[in-house]
């Protein structure tokens, strides 16, 4: 446990160290930067900022996690979150009669069905023809941008058919907004909830017990009469599933709407997200906190260091290889011997 | 001749909580086999590693020929004249065999190769020992004795005149054991020093010049094995070194019931690239009884287990249980394959994973859809005291125990669940006497409780000492042979 | 044969970065940031175009970029052992931050529509497109003919048996990656001076994570990447066709058709796949 | 609800103006976002404003909008219609800060929208392509699918068939407006299907269009600047935004509070679209084509003649 302090501990200053090379490096005022960095993710308004764009970061990375737990590649996040925001869509839309209080819910569901049965074709691709899901998914992820843009300026969209997005949906459908001034919704819950579920389903389920160990060896599986084709169906299903979750609950938190530039490269993120947590849930929390953060300081730097945009990125890939970095270094000295 | 050509003095080597070498010193000579025997566990592979270069020791040094052994650098100590036979093989799976032997023989990373050519001192070697290998196949279709022999070949084919071979003989049929030993006599007789690890001590008397023993890392004593009584280094003593006492055999076959168990109706099985693996096989393994399958491996007895416990399908006939077609009568499966580390293990999980792997259907283990882990933990605890698994904590991930402790895992975790039905194959594959002793009594037990065991192995003597009914597989079908090793040995053709 | 030429010079970026690919996934390594390679690629090499004037030095600045971006990665991914597709993810982003960062600071922050001198191309092929197809042969030769190729794919297989055998994963896999980032350089450079003649943000549009998907359906072979690149690019090619033709249908059905043709022709063949079984996996030598 | 970043006990020192500009790709396109990072800059140098500016999309954008407003930014441009709805929602909660959107249909007296008549300057080149045109064949390469440029197309169409009624008018979309390459490809092929004149809306991948109709010898429309100039010299005329003087205006109402919401059209008769023949190349045109493109730009200007737009 101490360890695991001292590590955090190290890792942190190590990131702060890297964040002030690069911000120096580009001639920005080092003390000034970190300021609105940290004003930017932690101090009151900031806060929230972290976590409201930690919510789908979480969700999507806990379908990563799912998914390479399973030995299953899916770099498909970002096409799955586009398919799983069309399915709350157009949930809805055609469910504009239905009560709020029963079509919020309606709508997650579909944006989690939707997001699943996307990542499950990829799976069946892999199941029955062998196509490597890396692969697949990351063609879809094109597929899935073009089918997203095609059904915001088609069938989903808005009724005067001018703009290509959808409709705004009514407030009443709207998650509650924890405050005004920003946009921190309950959203945050579903994605904590779903830690804990996928926690318990990994770890202290028959099935999720399986579905790791056809991940870490789908021939022993089979020798124990486990058939890794479902699990690993089940298992990008989940993970589409959680990916589309992650859309619908930024459909109904935040925008009301679809529209080009819905999605904030979400599903890639999620990637790094999960591996960055260990592969297990509850890193992929802490993982997904340190984004929203590093995204939330980054953007209100970039807004007011007056040295635009750009820098975000240089920051984001920067943060990032140094986090891995230094994580691997750490992970290296602590095992002189490593595991397999 | 017979001069020192490796010279180990006081190596150590620790691995994390584990003192895997103390303080050990041996002298391999030229024009010598040198058996290095040993418990699972005791530093044998560890030691070999230390001189290809693969670990690096903490303290000790080696020399060859009076210069110091470059510790860690397994490119350069190959080029001084070190050749290894690893463990576990060193073959690419998606390479072809010849492939595989041009990769140990690269002349030059910017020459142009053609491994076929590369390959053809190890087949000329090969058709001269009468062993047979395919130049073209993909090594991951072989059996695994048929990679044992291209690992061997690989070795004997370079040019080193020192010649570490770690198991070798574990998956070997007696004939290829025989073959092998032949080739070694003779690279002997030319000069080259020999290292051969061996858990048989039939073997090791039947070749070895010396042996060195290794208990728990520490170094015991060298000597010449003798035929037994005339007060040297026999077989019984060595056990002794080796395990320090020696534990009684236990014979009782109490054979009773024989109530309808399972039965095999013609089946037919393909194997992994469609070939008929087994071809119209009929057997019947009736309650309370083994009936143990030998031959030499590849002859469709992975095909033949996989069939059995339903993870391949039938082509054609039927498994029957207690009369019943199938699924219906599906009785409680216990399933040791060959392969522990490719169908057995999930090797970056825990051992209490692993042993979940049966448990976790037992429903003592469940509360409502979840699974109990303070009772599993509590239960994989027993077996890894039942089993006397070696392991520093049961949250340990199964892929660093030694290759006996990971086959324990997998025993322990089949036998634990009260099977009807067992199907073994090579269930002792390296283990050493202790464990392998241990391992026979629980399928015996396995059997005087009902179960049906079919036991498929490459060890005759295991076969002989275990089965009620003996038989022996050839090219996927099923012969009987007389009880016996040297009926055994006699029927295959 | 025109009609080939210019699909040839339209695929070549996407080729060229899938043949490395190929080599750096046969060593065991899935190289994400390959896009970003490609950009960073196509920036550099415009930006020393512009200011020399020669395109050769372009190309020549664009290979080293890859070069040096492929080593990060190598350092992270090979010596760190940190993970291959998170590396690779980081890369890309730094790679898009800073070639927007410099192209604002050198050209202002509202852009230019740039124009640089572009390598001299007749009837449709220059040196860089029948360099692509040779290269894709030599490669293959050298990937199945020499003992790099046999020690490299061995990395990529079973890597303990390569180090069994003698040789360094390590070395082998930096090699690989700085190969690899080479082409991926070569084939952004490609794409600024050898096609566009120009440089816009980002402008390398997903073509590096193409080449990945690529590499996969030549089933790891250089020759059958660059077959297989060129065949989507004939399908990205009809896009414009059926457009101009006015069909009516929703254009973004066009625009997704290369990625549909490729899962299809996947799914197609299917059975079988052999993918470099170490692959994505980092390997530490024990000791 | 109290404003708010404003502590009302806060003495009223001389604040700085604040602008800031959204715009939904980087402002390094030279085109849509570059143009109205232009105006921000003549606010900046005009008005002696602070200004900043960043690109933000979908969930970003009412973050950017509120951590703006919060610091005290008076005016917020939104660069594109998805800004028209979140300025609305986060207006009500800074009343002191105005949020203009380029085109979007909805206002408040805090929140208003204007919008360029671009579609003016497009009708003239096409009655200059459609009068030109040899092959009575011409084409249109859009980069992403939105409807100010379907808008845009829509009205060079008019603009071609009005001048040749039997000419035939291609439309490609390349669905990236940052891929000169694509652009290029799309470009190279609809010249091989008998396009003589191109016109654009492809951002930043507009060189690719230009470098075709170069080496393919076609002629090429600029759009949204004057891209007369182009190295490529295929150039004959640009239909642009003249945005700078909108911006400052626009900026000037909110600095002065005159601003009341609203949407404002911003078209030729204020002088905010032009269509400007390349000087170089004006040999090239026919005087009777000059005369008939400046009838109707003279009749646009005197309202005379409406150019069809999309409502957006
Ligand atoms: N790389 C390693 N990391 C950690 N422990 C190790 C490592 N290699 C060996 N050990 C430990 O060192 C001890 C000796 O192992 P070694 O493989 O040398 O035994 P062995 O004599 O070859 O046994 P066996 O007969 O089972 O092959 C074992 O307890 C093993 O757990
Ligand atoms: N990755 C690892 N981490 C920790 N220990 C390891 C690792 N790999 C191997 N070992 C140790 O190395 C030793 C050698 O393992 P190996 O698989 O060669 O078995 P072995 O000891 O030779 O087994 P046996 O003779 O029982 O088959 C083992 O005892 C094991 O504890
Ligand atoms: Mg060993
Ligand atoms: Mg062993």
């Amino acid at each position: 446990m101490k360890r695991v302090f001292v590590e955090g501990g190290l890792v942190l200053a190590g990131l702060l160290l890297i964040l002030i090379a690069t911000i120096a490096t580009f001639g920005l005022p080092v003390g000034e930067s970190l300021r609105m960095l940290a004003e930017g993710s932690l101090s009151g308004g900031g806060l929230a900022r972290t976590l409201v764009k930690a919510t789908p970061l979480i969700l999507a990375g806990l379908g990563m996690v799912l998914a390479w737990r399973a030995g299953i590649y899916n770099i498909g996040g970002e096409g799955q979150y586009l398919v799983g925001a069309l399915g709350g869509a157009w949930v809805a839309r055609v469910g504009v009669a239905v009560p709020a209080l029963v079509l919020k819910p309606l709508v997650l569901i579909a944006a989690f069905l939707a997001g699943g049965l996307f990542a499950a074709l990829a799976g069946l691709l892999m199941v029955k023809r062998h196509v490597q899901v890396v692969i697949s998914t990351i063609l879809l992820n094109f597929v899935a941008l073009q089918f997203f843009n095609w059904a915001v300026t088609g069938p989903l969209q808005e009724a005067s058919r001018r703009l290509p997005q959808t409709d705004r949906v009514p407030d009443s459908l709207m998650l509650f907004r924890l405050d005004r001034q920003n946009d921190l919704h309950t959203g945050v819950f579903v994605a904590l909830a779903s830690v804990a579920v996928v926690t318990v389903f990994l770890f202290l389920t028959p099935t999720g017990f399986r579905l790791r160990l056809v991940g870490d060896n789908p021939r022993a599986a089979r020798a124990n009469r486990i058939e890794p084709g479902r699990l690993q169906l089940l298992a990008i299903g989940l993970s589409g599933g959680l990916c589309g979750l992650a859309a619908g609950i930024e459909y109904l938190g935040i925008t009301g709407q679809l529209g080009y530039g819905f999605s904030q490269q979400i599903g890639f993120l999620a990637i790094p997200v999960a591996l960055l947590g260990g592969l297990h849930p509850i890193g992929a929390l802490f993982s997904g906190l340190y984004f929203g953060a590093l995204f939330a300081g980054s953007e209100n730097l970039a807004r007011f260091s007056g040295f635009g945009t750009t820098i975000v990125f240089v920051i984001q890939g920067v943060a990032v290889i140094g986090f891995v970095g230094l994580r691997a270094l750490i992970e290296r000295r602590r095992t002189p011997e490593a595991a397999l | 001749m017979n001069d020192v050509v490796l010279e180990v003095t006081g190596i150590g080597k620790r691995f994390g909580a584990v003192q895997a070498l103390r303080d050990v010193s041996a002298q391999f000579r030229s024009g010598e086999i040198h058996a290095v025997l040993g418990e699972n566990g005791a530093g044998k592979t560890t030691l070999m590693n230390v001189l290809a270069g693969f670990v690096v020791p903490d303290v000790g040094t080696v020399t060859y020929r009076g210069k110091p052994l470059p510790f860690g650098e397994p490119i350069a100590i190959r080029r001084m004249g070190l050749e290894m036979v690893h463990q576990h093989f060193m073959l690419v799976p998606a390479f072809s065999v010849e492939e595989n032997v041009a990769l140990a023989h690269i002349p030059g990373l910017l020459r142009p190769l053609r491994a076929s050519r590369l390959a053809e001192p190890a087949v000329r070697l090969a058709k001269d020992m009468g062993w047979e290998i395919a130049p073209s196949a993909r090594t991951n279709g072989l059996p695994v004795g048929a990679q044992q022999r291209v690992e061997i070949l690989k070795a004997l084919t370079g040019k080193g005149d020192v010649l570490i071979l770690d198991e070798p003989t574990a998956v070997l049929g007696p004939d290829e054991i025989d073959d092998l030993f032949r080739v070694l006599r003779g690279l002997r007789d030319q000069g080259r020093a020999i290292v051969l690890i061996a858990h048989k001590l039939s073997e090791i008397m039947a070749i070895a010049d010396r042996v060195t023993v290794l208990r728990r890392g520490e170094f015991v004593g060298t000597g010449v094995p003798t035929p037994v009584g005339n007060g040297g280094l026999d077989a019984r003593t060595l056990a002794l070194w080796m395990v320090g006492e020696l534990p009684e055999a236990r014979h009782d076959r109490s054979v009773a019931a024989s109530e309808e168990g399972l039965a095999l109706e013609s089946i037919l099985v393909r194997g992994d690239r469609g070939e008929a693996a087994v071809r119209d096989l009929t057997l019947a393994v009736r309650r309370g009884t083994v009936v143990g399958i030998g031959g030499v491996d590849g002859n469709g007895q992975v095909e033949l287990a996989e069939a059995v416990v339903g993870v391949r399908p039938l082509v054609q006939g039927e498994v029957r249980w207690r009369g019943e077609r199938a699924r219906a009568g599906r009785p409680q499966v216990a399933y040791v394959p060959q392969d522990r580390r490719g169908d057995g293990l999930a090797l970056r999980m825990s051992v209490l994973e692993n042993l979940l792997v049966a448990g976790h259907r037992d429903s003592a283990l469940k509360r409502g859809p979840f699974l109990r882990l303070g009772a599993a933990a509590r239960w994989a605890r027993g077996l890894v005291e039942r089993f006397q698994i070696k392991i520093g904590s049961i949250s340990d991930p199964v892929g660093g125990l030694s290759g006996g402790n990971q086959q324990k895992v997998i025993v322990a975790r089949e036998l634990s669940s009260e099977p009807e039905l067992l199907v073994v194959v090579n269930p002792t594959r390296g283990l050493d006497l202790r464990a392998t002793r241990y391992v026979h009594d629980q399928v015996r037990r396995a059997r005087n409780a009902g179960a049906s065991v079919l036991l498929i192995s490459t060890d005759l003597d295991e076969i002989a000492e275990l089965s009620d009914e003996t038989y022996y597989l050839s090219r996927g079908e099923v012969r009987p042979a007389a009880l016996g090793a040297a009926a055994l040995v006699g029927g295959v053709p | 044969m025109n009609e080939f030429a210019t699909i040839l010079s339209y695929a070549a970026p996407v080729a060229l970065a899938a043949i490395g690919e190929t080599v750096v996934e046969r060593s065991g390594v899935i190289h994400i940031g390959i896009e970003g390679g490609m950009l960073a690629g196509a920036f550099f090499a415009m930006l020393t175009t512009y200011a020399t004037g020669s395109p050769w030095l372009g190309i020549g600045v664009g290979v080293v970029v890859g070069v040096l971006l492929a080593l990060l990665s190598a350092v992270f991914c090979v010596t760190l052992l940190a993970d291959q597709v998170v590396i690779g993810t980081a890369v890309n982003l730094l790679a898009i931050g800073l070639t927007r960062t410099l192209f604002a600071l050198r050209f202002g922050a509202s852009g230019q529509l740039l124009s640089v001198e572009k390598i001299p191309s007749m009837n449709g092929l220059d040196a860089v497109t029948i360099g692509t197809v040779i290269l894709a042969v030599l490669v293959h030769l050298a990937l199945t003919r020499t003992g790099w190729g046999l020690a490299t794919r061995s990395a990529g297989e079973f890597p303990e048996a390569t180090e069994a055998a003698g040789y360094s994963v390590a070395k082998l896999r930096y090699g690989a990656l700085a190969f690899g980032g080479a082409l991926a350089g070569l084939g952004g450079a490609y794409l600024s001076l050898g096609i566009a003649g120009s440089f816009a943000d980002n402008m390398t549009a997903g073509r590096g994570f193409v080449a990945i998907a690529m590499v996969t359906f030549g089933r790891w072979k250089p020759v059958w990447a660059l077959l297989a690149s060129l065949l989507i690019g004939w399908v990205d090619s009809l896009q414009f066709t059926f457009q101009t033709k006015g069909w009516d249908a929703p254009f973004q059905l066009f625009v997704a058709l290369p990625y549909l043709v490729a899962l299809l022709v996947l799914a197609g063949v299917g059975r079988g796949a052999n993918a470099p079984a170490a692959l994505a996996t980092p390997f530490r030598r024990s000791r | 609800s109290a404003p708010a970043g404003k502590p009302s006990g806060e003495a009223p020192k001389e604040e700085p103006f604040k602008v800031a500009l959204l715009t939904p790709g980087p402002v390094s396109d030279a085109g849509w976002s570059a143009m109205a990072y232009e105006g921000l800059m003549a606010i900046k140098d005009e008005l002696g404003a602070e200004v900043n500016n960043q690109e933000a999309g979908g969930t970003q954008i009412k973050d950017a909008m509120r951590s703006y407003a919060r610091q005290g930014y008076k005016l917020i441009f939104g660069h594109g219609f998805e800004y028209n709805e979140p300025g609305m929602e986060v207006g009500k909660d800074f009343p002191d800060t105005v949020f203009v959107s380029s085109s979007g249909g909805q206002t408040a007296t805090n929140v208003g929208a204007f919008r360029f008549y671009l579609e003016q300057g497009f009708y003239l080149a096409g009655a200059m392509a459609g009068k030109m045109s040899k092959s009575g064949v011409v084409g249109m390469v859009g980069g992403d699918d939105v409807p100010s440029i379907r808008s845009t197309f829509k009205a060079f169409r008019a603009g071609v068939l009005a001048a040749n009624p039997n000419a035939k008018v291609q439309e490609v979309f390349t669905g990236n407006g940052q891929d000169p390459a694509k652009a290029k490809q799309a470009t190279e092929q609809m010249i091989a299907a008998g396009a003589d004149f191109v016109i654009h809306q492809a951002n930043a991948a507009a060189q690719g269009v230009f470098d075709a109709c170069k080496e393919k010898g076609a002629y090429a429309f600029g759009a949204n600047a004057d891209q007369n100039a182009n190295p490529s010299g295929a150039v004959i005329a640009s239909a642009i935004i003249v945005g700078k003087p909108a911006f400052v205006a626009l900026a000037k109402q909110v600095k002065e509070g005159t601003f009341k919401g609203g949407i404002a059209l911003m078209g030729m008769d204020k002088g905010a679209i032009d269509f400007v023949v390349n000087p170089a190349m004006a040999a090239k045109v026919p005087a009777d084509v000059t005369a008939y493109v400046d009838e109707l730009r003279k009749q646009i200007v005197d309202g005379k003649l409406t150019v069809p737009k999309d409502e957006f």
